[in-house]
């Protein structure tokens, strides 16, 4: 899935994002990796990581939405 | 030999007769019937007898005399027995013939009669005519011939004048009822008896058949007499034209003892003719008395029926009182008809009214209720939702925090803080070996608490 | 009864009366008349029995001789 | 009873009338008859009452008369 | 009864009007009719009714004639 | 019911009323219709009952206006 | 059911929003969404809550009028 053309360049999706995270790890866990590619790769998986949770952050607030909506409703 | 013979005056000769009569025929038993009897005036009975064949022709006959000594003795003995020597009597007889010269006649001198032969002659003849009536079924001929309840209008057959005659009429008019008495005369006694009554009973009923002279019956009545007297009532004739009459006979022939066959042949025999007028007053006075019933029950019976009507009639009078009463029921039903169509609408109109209240409360009822029943739906499974969203975004998060410790624990950054260092030369590369860097080279040596610059002095 | 032709028209006889009366009698006791025609069956009745007391109770009894043929004209 | 087309149109006889009377009161006494027909059958009867009546008084005057003369007739 | 074409039109029998009332009350009764039809119904009900009372009181006025005209005819 | 083409438009009868009512009833309780349609259905059934309700006032007048009238004319 | 064509595209049905909302429950409950939709589908759920809510809400004004309607109807 994630790794099909028609994927928008811009923000990866929360999954693509995670499989691009995984793929990350895997290189930095093995041996051949110099320092500086560490430290780029490890610069993509925090740009990652935060895209993740921005996302997450994004849905969170949908929810607390929809918890503050279920709370008015309890309480309007 | 003529002229020398013994010659005979004609006394001599008649006296000779008488002789050998009188031998020859001195004591004998002579039977015959009693003809053209007479007494003499000297008490001697003449008569004749004779003996009758086939058709009552005679084929016998003689002159028969009883002497006056005789006579007396004779009827004497026969009087006893309820006889004596009358016409048309068969006698058995004993005497002596003689012949009387000087009339030249011959003669039967009867000496004595035998009562006992005419007594059971009599009853022989009795009896069969008995069994000739019979055997023609005339016995009961006449009694079965209808007696009128009110025997008013009578033949009568007597001896027109004589006791009995008398005696009966005297019944009749002590009554006062209105008899009205047919005579027909007839002699009751002697040869012509038996004629004249058949005569008498045949005119009677002749007389009944014209107009307006209808006779109820005929009473056939005579004195008392002795039984000789009597022989014509016993007679075939007699009998038959009694028993043959087309109107009831009632006879009363006076004799205690014995009934006639006359008696025998009637409708009724009384003892006399006194007993006949009483019977006849009687039935009438018993018709009287049922007249006078009936009358009586007429008179009772007309009442009765009219009370009865008029009690009929007084039931039907309760028409009004039956015609009010269904008035007034059918008033009273009317009335709770009426009574019950305003209760049935109204109670219709109440019971409507109730159903639609009973409507509306069920509708104001239902309408919150479906609001109730749905109104925690979408909240619930919003509530859901946000329970799942939550899960997963706990799960993403966690996964994230993993891979960014992961990524902490390889950063250069850590490795430094232990302790190592890293240095570069001019051109930014990490220098891993001495070779890599010539003495006077300005390097940069990266620490984790900053970085120092220095100079290579030596390789 | 009263009602047969051949009945004489005069005067019938104590028993043809006798036997109509208790015809009349039968008939009034046993509603086999109307109350119409009571009357005239009780006149019918008092007719006869005037009738029947009639040759009953005559003034005098009546005695005749009758002619007699004593010719014994059928043996003769 | 009072439909029949044989029955007299003058004057039924006594027993008739009652019958027809009696059927009368039956049918006013039973329901028999619409109260429309009640005073018909009321003034029917009511004229048989006076027929009937009419009839036995008639019928009484001449009994009595009839049974005067029978009672004279036996006196005398 | 009252739907039935053979009915006189005019005014029923005392008897048709009270089968007619008792149908009528049937109906209402039982559901029969639709509270629509029941002033039409009860307006019937009382017509038959004033109909069957005008009766009685014209059958009770006649009876009353007839009665006193009986009772005049017994004591005269 | 009420989805029937052959039912009139006009108004029901009172028992065609009563019968659709019973039936938006049912599908109320029986929780037959979308939230949505009950307003609706409600209006529908309020004005079933003013018809119905109008139908008995009209009834009741009419009623007692006979009722009345044959008071007046036992009275009378 | 929330992909047919012919489902009217301004607001659905109470009853059609509360299957959509069921099937995005199902939807987040099943891992096949992302966390990018989750945000997204969660928005939708929120907004058909809100929807319904507000259905119910108009539902319960309109009912409560008519229901106050009724009462009045009947106390009137």
């Amino acid at each position: 899935m994630s790794t099909e053309p028609q994927e928008q360049q811009e923000t990866p999706s929360f999954g693509v994002a995670m499989q691009e995270l995984e793929a990350i790890l895997q290189r930095i866990d093995s041996d051949g990796i110099d320092i500086d590619q560490l430290a780029d790769e490890l610069r993509r998986a925090t740009e990652l990581l935060e895209l993740c949770r921005g996302k997450i952050r994004t849905a969170e607030i949908e929810v607390n939405q929809i918890v503050q909506q279920l709370e008015d409703s309890v309480d309007g | 030999m003529l002229g020398h013979e013994a010659t005979y005056s004609i006394s001599e000769l008649t006296e000779e007769i008488r002789e050998v009569l009188g031998d020859a025929f001195g004591g004998v038993w002579v039977v015959g019937e009693v003809q053209r009897v007479r007494s003499s005036q000297r008490g001697h009975l003449y008569f004749e007898l004779v003996e009758k064949g086939r058709g009552d022709r005679i084929v016998g006959k003689i002159d028969a005399v009883i002497w006056r000594t005789d006579y007396v003795r004779v009827r004497r003995e026969l009087a006893a027995n309820d006889q004596e020597v009358v016409e048309g009597q068969q006698i058995r007889c004993w005497g002596h013939v003689d012949f009387y010269g000087p009339a030249g006649r011959l003669q039967l001198i009867v000496r004595n009669v035998d009562p006992l032969f005419s007594l059971g002659l009599l009853e022989q003849r009795r009896r069969a005519t008995l069994a000739g009536l019979a055997k023609a079924g005339l016995l009961e001929r006449n009694r079965q011939l209808e007696l009128s309840e009110v025997p008013l209008e009578l033949g009568l057959i007597t001896s027109a004048g004589s006791a009995a005659y008398h005696d009966f009429l005297t019944g009749l008019t002590d009554s006062g009822f209105g008899f009205r008495v047919c005579l027909a005369h007839a002699a009751m006694q002697g040869a012509e008896a038996e004629r004249q009554v058949v005569l008498a009973l045949r005119d009677l009923v002749a007389y009944s058949r014209s107009p307006g002279c209808r006779l109820d019956a005929i009473v056939l009545i005579r004195g008392g007499g002795s039984r000789s007297d009597l022989a014509a009532f016993d007679s075939r004739r007699i009998s038959e034209a009694i028993a043959r009459c087309a109107l009831p006979v009632l006879t009363g022939l006076g004799h205690e003892i014995d009934e006639s066959i006359a008696d025998r042949v009637s409708h009724t025999a009384f003892k006399t003719p006194t007993k006949v007028a009483e019977f006849l007053v009687e039935q009438v006075a018993l018709a009287e008395s049922s007249i006078t019933a009936c009358g009586e029950a007429l008179r009772r019976l007309a009442h009765v029926r009219l009370q009865q009507a008029e009690m009929k009639l007084r039931r039907c009078e309760r028409l009004a009182p039956v015609a009010r009463l269904r008035l007034q029921t059918a008033a009273l039903a009317l009335n709770d008809r009426l009574q019950l169509t305003h209760r049935i609408g109204r109670q219709r109109l109440t019971e409507s009214r109730r159903k639609i209240l009973e409507l509306s409360t069920r509708l104001q009822a239902s309408g919150p209720r479906f609001i109730d029943r749905h109104r925690d739906r979408p909240g619930r499974l919003a509530e859901r939702c946000v329970g799942v969203a939550t899960g997963r975004l706990r799960e993403a998060t966690a996964v994230l925090d993993g891979i960014s410790r992961l990524c902490a624990e390889l950063a250069p950054e850590k490795v430094l803080e232990r302790g190592f260092s890293m240095t570069r030369n001019g051109a930014g590369a990490i220098i891993r070996e001495p070779s890599q860097v010539r003495s006077g080279e300005s390097i940069t040596t990266t620490l984790a608490g900053g970085s120092i610059e220095s100079r290579v002095e030596k390789t």
